[in-house]
């Protein structure tokens, strides 16, 4: 990670390594885990201490999540020892740990979404008299839980109606609600942008302050150096190395792969076309899309950037006909392709990757083949019977292409590491050959030399003369492997650059300037609406 | 195998022509007290006899009954008492019996198609009819009157749906305003008899296809039965008489059904001794009003 | 982290304020609307039949609502919480019967007969709440079984014949101040659902359960204990319901409320509820049971025939429900 | 991709090769062990009364679960999909009483008349599926809604009374060198689901659209064109099995197969599938359909109650499930 983050440099005052360790809160003693025959974490001892904040680093399928997974009372060691203040403890269930002090926001997101946002933060400790809820007091704990984060959205609003970012904020406040002594955050700024990343390191630098001890888990280097104290590398469920947070990224990514990755985001030879091979004119929908154009030549990469709630994602969903539009087109190598048909938009070589993995990307149940082949399924069959010796073949070949960690791809997709699961997403559309590829984070959870490799893959495309729209959080993952980027704001596109030349600062401009021109809305007001 | 029967009460049992035999009795239903009645008598008379009976209850489902008789014949009983659920569907349920030979009564319904042994019965259409009396008799042979019908497409409700239909014929006094369901149900009676009253305020007669319905009617009318509007119900059974005796319900057709079943083990004890029987053993159906009903009570 | 943060924090923009009216106004809509569906319904039933908007009719039609009513309170609590119950109308027939077999055979005296098929009811409910949370059976099968078991020990207890209700169960088919007790019972039982629903945190869990059942375990909700509550409830209310059955017969029937199972979880459906759990409300169940009972008295006091009523009552199921989705599509978009 | 050729493609270590074999002998697990499941239950049965295994009776409990298993295969096509058809009972008897009607009364050749009863059976089941897929109705509401109308028509169509079938469809209740026609349809339609299940687009598109509709759809698998078919096939099988009842009887019963639908859909999920969709296979339904087949007709043999008979089925029931629960945490953990 070359590339600087919207993340604050190290700040001098803090107190990092320089005095000597505090007596950890809790201790993973020689732990090992397995499932069935598998042994995913194999004698492992980790120690969170108070004011620290313990990073845990590895590839996809390292074993990170089952490791904070038996802090957080979720599953049982089967070997080895759970420590918390210097004393042995079973830690049977949520609650076990909860009474304990610990808290963890997990990597997928535990939500209600029928459910007040609210609601979702108090889940499981709704303050009550006599059995009947307080809701006046709920309001207030959820209320302040959540100007902890900065997210001001109304308490009353289902959960499900905010997008991944914003649910991902409102799982941050309700660990943060449990003020507990030790905060396990796994992955937490997979979904979030920058802005909301250093929203969440002051809290972090509070929580440090205030002695929490926390476990860190993520896939962006450069917030190791950020935040992190000391760092656990995982490979293959062994602990390889521990070292300081300051250690050069370079070297982090050394022990957790196993070699260097020279290039984080390899450059393309070639150059793109003249022939717009995706073209959208006008694409509007009521109160979401505002007259967007977009074109994308053959051998493009074009990046969307833009703040949370910019729209990026209903755009994509748009154009790939997932969504409904009022008016506008949308061309495919010069064929207008039917609204709301994600079966034309398929056969037109559209390939979509979705934000949310598991609500709308996998089929959990089924097998990694099962899921790489369904764009595949009818195209590959005769006489209407699936292909599926083929479609096996042919998922085995994508699987070990995009180095997904399984079994084998008879594998349910349920029981794969996040980082993984998204590798499924994305190689379906590999498996698909897709020529026009729409990607909605596709790196989200994606370890860093398995996003070099999807990087590779957008390169592989664009070179066989196909086009990529890729929208990202990542600032500086959009601004490497673009050729230009486009920034949204407000459902409206506020402005374009050339990737090589643009800077984070530049694109930020741009994707603030919209809300604060156009759409009369003050934008350094308080919490607005709901009161109490 | 030993053949655990519902009622467990096997205490005396003389030995007497059919002693030991094993003898299926296949009711269409036994959710309906006047089965439970045909099976009580049947046993009663199964227990004094020494057969050894077993009852299965088809819950109103032909092809159930069909199935639970195949099983009965292969597991080896030596004669079969059919209550058919549906007359023209049990000549494929009794098949099995016939062609192993087994002797076949029929009871209360018959069987359409297939050479019996015999019929217990009592006849469900001039049950109908004979309702019709009574119940024009009630009212006067004047006024208007409704049909509370049982389970549409079963063969009881059809019969005494049409023998009922055919003897009001005979009053041109008498109006029937509604014919509605309440499938044979005690509940479905009382709404569908108060939905009925409410759209037609002057109604004086009422015609329940069952004691149920007639017993889920009379509380639908409250104090009003037997008074302004009178009910006749069909069955004879113990509820029934009871609001015979009361006076709330006019009249029941009793169709005895403890005799039926007694009869029919009767004579199937007969057959498996080897007598000759005759084809068709009527057991009387009788309209029962609060002049007779102390002759049916037990 | 001071001075660094040149971005703003997140704000909703202009569009997510927008759409937060449609979101007040939808919420009306979900408890307004059915309702409006159904006085159009009572409205062509009036103008077809004047009988049928008289008083007299319309506490005939709230008294034969109640029992499906009650039963269908229960059964929101399990469809609240994602699961389904079959057996509520045998687990009536066997309350009912117990209770009166309670008194008539058992001599118990008359408000203990009461208690003691309610809590019969309640067991029954338990005891297929744990099949279901410990002993992780699907909710239909536990259910089914129980359906299956109660309904056999109903015919088992009474030999297959009615027995008469206690007094204290018969109070119930009575009317106080000349209103029926069934409407009273009918409007308590959704006061006190209301209540659980929205009010207790047992309530709330409910929906968590049913909405993300991983969710709520992660977040220390303690999900069987919900579970079995859900189908003690539904048991409870479904005993209540067999209660008031009997009490308008003055008799326990072996057959009752057979059948009853699939009209109340399709008054819970009608009312705006998921089978898919986490949505639900008392206010659309009680206006489902209404539906019902309004298409059930109206075909009747038309006089349409017995073999064309089943026709017209799945066509006005369906289209109840249908009008119920274009709505809720048209408050979304 | 250049830089990257220097990584070594993901082999799998030691650990996860041994990993496979449990894995196989887990996907026999699934397979087999309801099977012996079934096997026990026999071999109590022909320990309680040797009659239970002897060439007749078994053929008999062939016979006797053919119709349920029919229409059960058809149910899992819906239930793999995530659906739930309440009107598979209803549809059997419209199908065999409006065949039995094209014969007796519209004249029809007899084999025309097996068709268009098979006809029926595919147009009303399409009917629930457009309802599900382009009406957005719940398949609870369009199916129940179905139950109710096709019952209604079936009642209209034969005045309430049976009908004479044609020999075409009398044939379906005859045997064949010995063996009854039901036992051999039973096995081609077995055939054919598992066909249709595992091997063919289709097929695998219901367990997509059951395992995640929305991922389905994105995946640009034509989510309403399988609903509509699953329903459809569904539908098709009903009727099929409803040819079965009728040839059985050689009469159409207005009656036919009422409350059937509950027990398909049990014959499924003890068959193993998920009613939230998206787990499903034919064996397994089988195994479900033969498991109620023998429960009823070892009942039967045994001469238990018809009162404690029900009891008897709801704790089989619910412990062959529990039994198969049991095993599916045996086998991953
Ligand atoms: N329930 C389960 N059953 C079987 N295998 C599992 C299960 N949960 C996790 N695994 C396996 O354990 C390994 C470690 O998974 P884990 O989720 O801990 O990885 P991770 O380090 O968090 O990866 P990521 O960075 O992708 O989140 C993976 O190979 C995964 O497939
Ligand atoms: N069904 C809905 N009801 C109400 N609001 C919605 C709905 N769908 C989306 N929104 C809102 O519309 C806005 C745009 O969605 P979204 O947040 O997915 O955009 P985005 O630019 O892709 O941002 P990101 O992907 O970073 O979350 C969001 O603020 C979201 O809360
Ligand atoms: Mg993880
Ligand atoms: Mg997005």
């Amino acid at each position: 990670m070359t590339a600087a983050a919207p993340v604050p440099a190290s700040e001098p005052s803090r107190s990092r390594t320089s005095v000597p360790a505090p007596a950890p809160v809790l201790t993973l003693d020689s732990v090992s885990k397995s499932f069935g025959p598998v042994d995913v974490l194999k004698d492992i001892t980790v120690h969170v201490r108070p004011g620290r904040v313990q990073v845990l680093l590895g590839e996809n399928g390292a074993g990170k999540s089952t490791l904070i997974k038996m802090m957080s009372g979720i599953y049982q060691p089967d070997g080895g020892r759970v420590v918390v203040d210097g004393k042995a403890v079973h830690l049977g269930s949520v609650r076990d740990a909860e009474r304990l002090g610990i808290a963890t926001i997990h990597q997928e997101l535990n939500l209600v979404p029928s459910m007040t946002v609210a609601e979702n933060v108090l889940m499981g400790r709704l303050p009550s008299r006599g059995g009947f809820v307080s809701r006046r007091t709920t309001r207030r704990l959820a209320r302040e839980a959540l100007d902890r984060v900065r997210l001001d959205v109304d308490l009353d609003t289902p959960v499900g109606q905010l997008g991944i970012a914003r649910q991902q904020l409102v799982e941050i406040a309700k660990a943060l609600s449990l003020n507990a002594r030790v905060l396990i955050l796994d992955e937490p700024t997979a979904a979030l942008t920058g802005s909301e990343t250093e929203v969440l390191f002051g809290v972090v630098e509070e929580l440090r302050r205030d002695d929490v001890a926390m476990v860190f888990i993520s896939h962006h280097l450069e917030e190791i150096a950020a935040i992190g104290d000391e760092v656990s590398v995982l490979r293959d469920g062994a602990l390889v190395a521990e070292v300081p947070a300051s250690t050069p990224e370079d070297e982090l990514v050394r022990l957790m792969v196993g070699r260097d990755i020279t290039e984080q985001y390899p450059r393309r030879t070639h150059t793109p076309g003249e022939e717009v091979l995706l073209d959208v004119r006008g694409l509007t929908r009521t109160g979401v899309l505002h007259g967007i154009d977009v074109q994308v030549r053959a051998g493009e990469v074009v990046g969307v950037a833009g703040l949370v709630g910019a729209g990026r994602t209903e755009l994509l969903r748009a154009i790939a006909g997932a969504d409904p539009y009022d008016s506008g087109t949308v061309h495919v190598d010069g064929q207008r392709l039917a609204p709301r048909s994600v079966g034309s938009a398929v056969a037109a070589g559209i390939g979509h990757v979705p934000e949310d993995r598991k609500g709308q990307g996998l089929v959990l149940d089924a097998s990694v083949a099962e899921n790489l082949g369904y764009a595949t399924l009818a195209a590959t069959s005769r006489a209407g019977f699936a292909d599926r010796s083929g479609q096996r073949s042919r998922a085995q070949e994508v699987a070990t292409r995009l180095r997904i960690r399984m079994r084998d791809v008879d594998q349910a997709a349920r029981d794969l590491s996040g980082g993984n699961q998204q590798k499924i997403v994305f190689g379906r559309w590999v498996l698909a050959g897709s020529r026009v590829l729409l990607l909605d984070e596709p790196t989200r959870g994606v370890d860093v030399g398995a996003r070099v490799e999807i990087y590779e893959l957008i390169n592989a495309v664009a070179a066989a003369g196909g086009a990529v729209l890729l929208v990202s959080s990542d600032l500086p993952e959009v601004l490497g492997v673009s050729d230009r980027v486009l920034v949204m704001s407000g459902g409206r596109l506020t402005g374009e650059l050339p990737a090589s030349t643009a800077t984070q600062d530049q694109v930020m401009a741009l994707a603030v300037k919209h809300a604060d021109d156009d759409d009369h809305v003050a934008p350094s007001h308080g919490p607005e609406g709901s009161p109490s | 195998g030993t053949a655990a029967c519902g009622r467990g009460d096997t205490d005396g049992g003389g030995s007497d022509e059919g002693s030991g035999k094993s003898v299926t009795l296949s009711l269409s239903t036994l959710n309906n007290p006047f089965f439970v009645d045909v099976r009580d008598g049947a046993q009663e008379a199964a227990d004094e006899l020494g057969i050894d009976l077993t009852v299965v209850d088809a819950q109103n489902d032909s092809t159930a009954q069909t199935d639970q008789i195949a099983s009965a014949v292969s597991s080896g009983t030596e004669g079969l008492l059919i209550n058919a659920v549906d007359s023209d569907a049990a000549a494929a349920a009794v098949a099995p019996a016939l062609s192993g030979d087994l002797p076949v009564i029929g009871v209360d319904r018959t069987v359409n198609g297939a050479e019996i042994t015999s019929l217990v019965s009592s006849d469900n259409v001039a049950g109908g009819s004979q309702a019709a009396d009574a119940l024009a008799k009630a009212i006067g042979e004047q006024g208007k009157v409704i049909v509370l019908q049982g389970q549409p497409g079963t063969s009881a409700s059809r019969d005494r749906g049409a023998g009922f239909t055919e003897g009001i014929a005979a009053y041109p006094g008498i109006e029937v305003v509604a014919m509605q369901t309440a499938n044979f149900d005690r509940a479905q009676a009382l709404d569908v008899a108060t939905n009925l009253l409410q759209a037609n305020p002057d109604v004086v007669g009422i015609f329940a296809e069952n004691d149920e319905m007639a017993l889920g009617a009379i509380q639908a009318l409250g104090a009003r039965a037997g008074d302004d509007v009178h009910v006749v119900g069909f069955d004879g059974t113990d509820d029934g008489l009871a609001a015979v005796e009361s006076g709330t319900l006019e009249a029941t057709i009793a169709q005895q059904p403890r005799e039926l079943g007694r009869q029919s083990v009767e004579l199937m004890a007969d057959v498996l001794a080897g007598e000759t029987v005759d084809s068709e053993v009527p057991v009387a159906v009788e309209t029962v009003t609060k002049d007779n009903v102390g002759d049916y009570q037990s | 982290m001071s001075g660094s943060s040149t971005i703003a924090p997140t704000k909703p923009s202009t569009q997510e304020r927008r759409l937060r009216l449609p979101g007040l106004s939808g919420q009306l809509a979900t408890t307004l609307l059915p309702f409006i569906g159904l006085l159009v319904l009572c409205l062509v039933l009036f103008i077809l039949t004047p009988n049928f908007l008289t008083y007299g009719n319309l506490l005939n039609v709230g008294v034969q609502a109640s029992t499906i009513a009650v039963m269908a309170f229960g059964m929101t609590f399990v469809i609240v919480a994602g699961g389904i119950d079959l057996s509520v109308g045998s687990v009536a027939a066997l309350s009912g019967m117990l209770s009166a077999w309670m008194f008539a055979t058992a001599d118990l005296p008359g408000w203990l007969a009461l208690v003691g098929g309610l809590l019969t009811g309640l067991v029954a409910g338990a005891v297929s709440g744990f099949a279901v949370a410990y002993g992780r059976l699907p909710a239909f099968i536990a259910t089914l079984a129980m359906l299956s078991v109660a309904r056999g020990l109903t015919l088992v207890i009474s030999d297959g014949r009615p027995i008469r209700t206690s007094p204290a169960v018969s109070w119930l088919g009575s009317d106080v101040l000349g209103v029926p007790v069934p409407i009273i019972v009918l409007a308590v039982a959704g006061i006190v659902t209301a209540v659980i629903l929205n009010r207790t945190v047992i309530g709330r869990s409910m929906y968590a359960v049913g909405g993300n059942e991983e969710a709520a375990r992660l977040s220390g909700i303690p999900v069987k204990r919900v579970l079995v509550t859900v189908f003690a409830l539904s048991g409870l209310f479904a005993a209540l319901a067999g209660m008031l059955i009997a009490g308008r017969l003055d008799s326990a029937q072996p057959q009752a409320a057979s059948g009853y199972e699939l009209d109340a979880i399709a008054a819970v459906v009608i009312g705006g509820a998921s089978l898919s759990g986490g949505v639900g409300r008392a206010s659309g169940t009680l206006v489902g049971a209404l539906i019902l009972a309004v298409i059930r008295n109206g075909l009747n006091v038309l006089g349409v025939s017995s073999f064309w009523q089943q026709v017209v009552i799945g066509l006005v199921i369906a289209l109840a429900v249908f009008v119920d989705v274009l709505r809720r599509r048209g408050t979304r978009s």
